[in-house]
């Protein structure tokens, strides 16, 4: 956590800057030219890979002390919204494009 | 150093998956790998995280209960929502990640007494977008599924103004350590929670899907300060890829209903629906009605039938009905297609789904523009459930709000055949005109009932 | 310097790889819909692009002891190929795509 | 920390630039863009560099001296060189920068003398790379103007092998620093600029602009193998970017002229060319010549003329002919059009460019398949020193390298003419049994001449 402390100091940062710029024109390139038919799927599937904070949630959970009845209450709260969002996003973006598996087998 | 070569990886299959969600063959696949991805972050994270320290992760009790119990409810949730209900279930589980983020920030907050000021704007900024994300997504799904009207709020933008100035001074005075009273901290979370829900209230129920998406990238921004806050590459990258992909995502979406999305965000279609009505108070032709007898002949003799379907087919759950009455008419050597309007229905692709449901074969669905084409060629124009997306002010109407929008041009055909359950506009909210031309004849009732109706009607013919 | 020892064992060397990863990535996306016509011009931009190893050659040079004739030597011709690669680069380019801005302006 | 923050915008820019180039619209404006953010870092390189010490870097002098001589000569090569030697422009410049990689290594393995095992293999990857980019261009660059002639070397396959096994031996003794004698350094140095030769030797000019773009995509490579030494984020980004463009772009290329990777650099046609000239050796028919006076009364009184330009165009420097000659046509009510083949001349794009050179408006210019469709309506065919592309053992004989290439159906057309300067095979080096089809004739000459020729003939007609 004290490596924050420094985030807005050293090389580090401009590190993970890298990265946020990189990912987003990966983001953008990977995505404009999307065929209408896929725009819901793919928003669904995007939103259950932003789930992937989770992890930070896993993390406030599994650091609280004992007695931190705050951290243990959010905590617990925040690990399972965020598995719902991952899981739920995963199955329902899943049941989505089963059906246009179906419709293509048949094709 | 395993975990962060698992992040690693994990990073390559958010982008290998989503790369492949665009493509229609490996869409599938592409949810599958992300999903891969996830898990093996999460499992990774539960066993092998260190804090600086060198001790690993406590509370494993808890951490298992919250998981079984959230993919419990979440497959449970997933696998049980309708069709026609999906743009709303991913709503909600949007707002889920949205509160999961802003969860996060408040014990951050709390575990850090003294944060420098890299930190705090990670924290505040977190915990401001998940909790934006969170109640604006709650509103959306609320809107979806009909439990909150559509609602114009007076002086709605300069409301909003004031809040996001709110928000914004009492960032500033916690970040520059100006006052580190813990109520500006939550003062904050109570605007945004209310900027969310000012911000999603006023748009349309048509033009939820634009925003939902646009909520998604939010949530996406908000899991990326997590990755600041742990400096954790995997939180970074997922988050940015959906903050950008979905920004995109919704444009795209804007354009395939030729709005623009200021357009969506402020002169919403919930907004100009008394423009709408202003428009359909002007004196309207009379409409003429034809029985399911007429109809049934009408199609039997026909050498080519278009079926139009759009969300009521979709709310009357008719999809079956429908594939059952291309069968009849087929044997009768009718030639049967569907014209598919990109935005019929409540989401992009719904007709496709839901017919693909039904098993109508991939070939008979026509796209927009290759429907239009064969429309001169067509002798009966059947339109279940769709409204807007064959409404005519489109083209003829500058004043109308859809105007400019591309529609299915029924016209064209000899015959058009409207079935709806009454005169009520559709989600747009306004009058068609098409309902009085003398071509058009209108079927009154429930879409199913209809179809069910008119496959017994050929049968006998 | 010495930070490359640590290279290969501490986080940073992850997230440098996780610039790799999604500049490959990126690299892939943004060619992939480039028409033939622009195929030369392209790989000339890109030439000069990576002329960017003209940077490393720069510090080479500045840092060279000033008895360090090896450094100096070698140092000066790398700076002076680097120069070229990208100089050249970045004009032959130009001039490349200056034909197809004069086609444009007599459509 | 400004340096960093001049590292990320020159990122940015190398990504915005390659988004840039690979638009027509905005191609020109890519290019400047990346040579902006190049400027800016290294001017910031140069000024803001502290080294761990917190030193500024020294030698001005040199630094400048190298950077001014650099930029002349380079600028000065890039203005004077012609339209047709720039791929061999591009090529010389690419091995520049492998040098320049190479360098690096080889001043950074001396100043280190007790390296990590990491720092190891980043020196003698960025060494072996970018020598063998250097010394594969230097071949590439005297191939394609002539200089070095192909030549297929005996079980030149197994001679690769072999050295690729002996650079593989000596790195593994290095970096395990079993031996670290530096004869192994230079060893490796030698092998790979051995390896770089016999690599490109063998390929045939024609598929060299293929090669070059590989080349390009191993000095990117070497790049970023110097951005990991110096942990510097824009020679890894630049680097990288450019190793995985390049990779694509290679492959782009290849499919453009319908071959494979593999066969490019295995079968290249330089081993093949014995193949296609036993092909060649079969009793040809006999061909039909035409005189100039024929040609300008045939050409003045089609209704339809169709210039199909190639390679021969460009080294006859006869743009500006041929351009003259199309608005004689013109004048006289011909419609004149060019059908261009996406591989004619020896770049990509190489026909548009030149024509473009001498004004042809650009809607005159029809890509492949547009010209084929055009070319049953079309009189005459005026085939300008292209052979390759029009020839049809590209359709009918499995038996050509140059089989499956979709090509120009110039027999489609009423007459076929066709100007170069004698009967030898073009750049595959096969015959063209288009040559002795009833329905061509051939018009003998260097390109240019006979074009002004035939334009003062057409005055007279
Ligand atoms: N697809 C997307 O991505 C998307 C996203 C957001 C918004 N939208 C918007 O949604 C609209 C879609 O157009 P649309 O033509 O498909 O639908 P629509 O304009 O909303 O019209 C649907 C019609 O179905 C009728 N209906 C409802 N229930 C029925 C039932 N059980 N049986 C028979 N008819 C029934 C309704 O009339 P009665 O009440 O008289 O029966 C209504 O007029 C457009 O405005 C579009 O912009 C689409
Ligand atoms: N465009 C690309 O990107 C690219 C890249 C690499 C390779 N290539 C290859 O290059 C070839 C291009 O085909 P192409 O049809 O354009 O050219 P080509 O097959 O190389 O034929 C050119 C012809 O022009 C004639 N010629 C040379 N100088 C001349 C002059 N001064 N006046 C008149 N004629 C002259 C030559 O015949 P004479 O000697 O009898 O005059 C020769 O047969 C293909 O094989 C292609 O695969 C293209």
């Amino acid at each position: 956590m004290d490596s924050i402390a420094q985030l807005f100091t050293d090389a580090a940062t401009y590190r993970l800057l890298t990265i946020v710029i990189l990912s987003i024109f990966l983001g953008i390139e990977v995505i404009s030219r999307v065929p209408s038919v896929l725009h819901t799927p793919l928003m669904s599937g995007a939103n259950a890979i932003h789930g992937v904070v989770i992890i930070g949630a896993i993390i406030v959970m599994g650091e609280a002390a004992s007695d931190d009845y705050l951290a243990l209450t959010l905590g617990f709260l925040a690990v399972i919204l965020g598995t719902l969002n991952v899981v739920g996003g995963f199955v329902v973006t899943d049941r989505m494009l089963e059906m246009f598996d179906k419709k293509k087998k048949r094709k | 150093m395993l975990l962060p070569l698992i992040y690693l990886i994990g990073s390559i299959t958010f982008i290998l998956g989503l790369k492949m969600l665009s493509h229609p063959d490996s869409a599938r696949k592409g949810n599958l790998v992300a999903a891969f991805g996830m898990t093996l972050a999460i499992v990774g994270t539960i066993f092998l995280y260190r804090d600086h320290s060198g001790n690993s992760l406590g509370n494993y009790p808890w951490i298992f209960a919250g998981l079984v119990i959230g993919s419990i409810v979440g497959t449970l949730a997933a696998k049980k929502v309708q069709m026609t209900a999906m743009p709303e279930m991913v709503s909600l589980f949007n707002g889920m990640g949205g509160a999961c983020a802003m969860l996060i920030s408040i014990v951050e907050y709390h575990h850090n007494p003294n944060p420098s000021m890299g930190m705090l704007v990670v924290i505040v900024l977190g915990m401001l977008i998940g909790t934006v994300s969170f109640s604006g997504s709650i509103i959306a799904w609320g809107k979806l599924n009909g439990r909150i009207k559509d609602r114009t709020i007076p002086a709605g933008q300069a409301i909003n103004f004031l809040l996001f100035a709110g928000i914004l001074t009492m960032a500033v005075l916690l970040v520059f350590s100006i006052s580190s009273a813990p109520f500006l901290f939550y003062g904050i979370l109570a605007l945004a929670a209310l900027y969310g829900i000012l911000f999603v209230m006023p748009i349309g129920g048509a033009d939820m899907p634009v925003v939902i998406s646009l909520l998604n990238s939010f949530t996406g921004v908000a899991a990326a300060f997590g990755g600041f806050l742990y400096d954790n590459p995997v939180m970074l990258t997922g988050g940015i890829l959906v903050g950008s992909a979905g920004t995109i995502l919704t444009i795209l979406m804007c354009k395939a209903m030729n709005r623009s999305l200021k357009n969506v965000l402020i002169g919403s279609f919930g907004g100009q629906k008394t423009g709408g009505s202003v428009g359909g108070s002007k004196e309207q032709g009379s409409y003429k009605e034809i029985s399911l007898n007429d109809t049934a002949v009408l199609m039997a003799y026909a050498s080519k039938v278009m079926i139009i379907p759009g969300y009521g087919l979709a709310v009357a759950q008719a999809q079956h009905a429908c594939h059952e009455l291309e069968k009849v008419l087929e044997d009768k050597g009718v030639e049967v297609s569907y014209g598919i309007h990109p935005v019929a229905g409540r989401m992009p692709g719904h007709m496709n789904v839901l017919l693909a449901e039904a098993d109508v074969p991939y070939d008979k669905l026509k796209e927009m523009e290759e429907a239009n084409d064969q429309m001169a060629q067509t002798t009966v124009v059947l339109i279940i459930g769709a409204n807007d997306v064959v409404n005519p002010a489109a083209k003829e109407d500058p004043a109308s709000p859809i105007y400019g929008m591309p529609i299915l041009e029924v016209e064209k055909a000899e015959h058009v055949i409207v079935n709806k359950r009454s005169m009520k506009p559709g989600y747009a909210g306004i009058e068609n005109d098409l309902f009085f031309k003398p071509k058009t004849s209108m079927l009154f009732g429930d879409a199913k009932k209809v179809l069910q109706d008119l496959v017994s009607e050929l049968k006998q013919v």
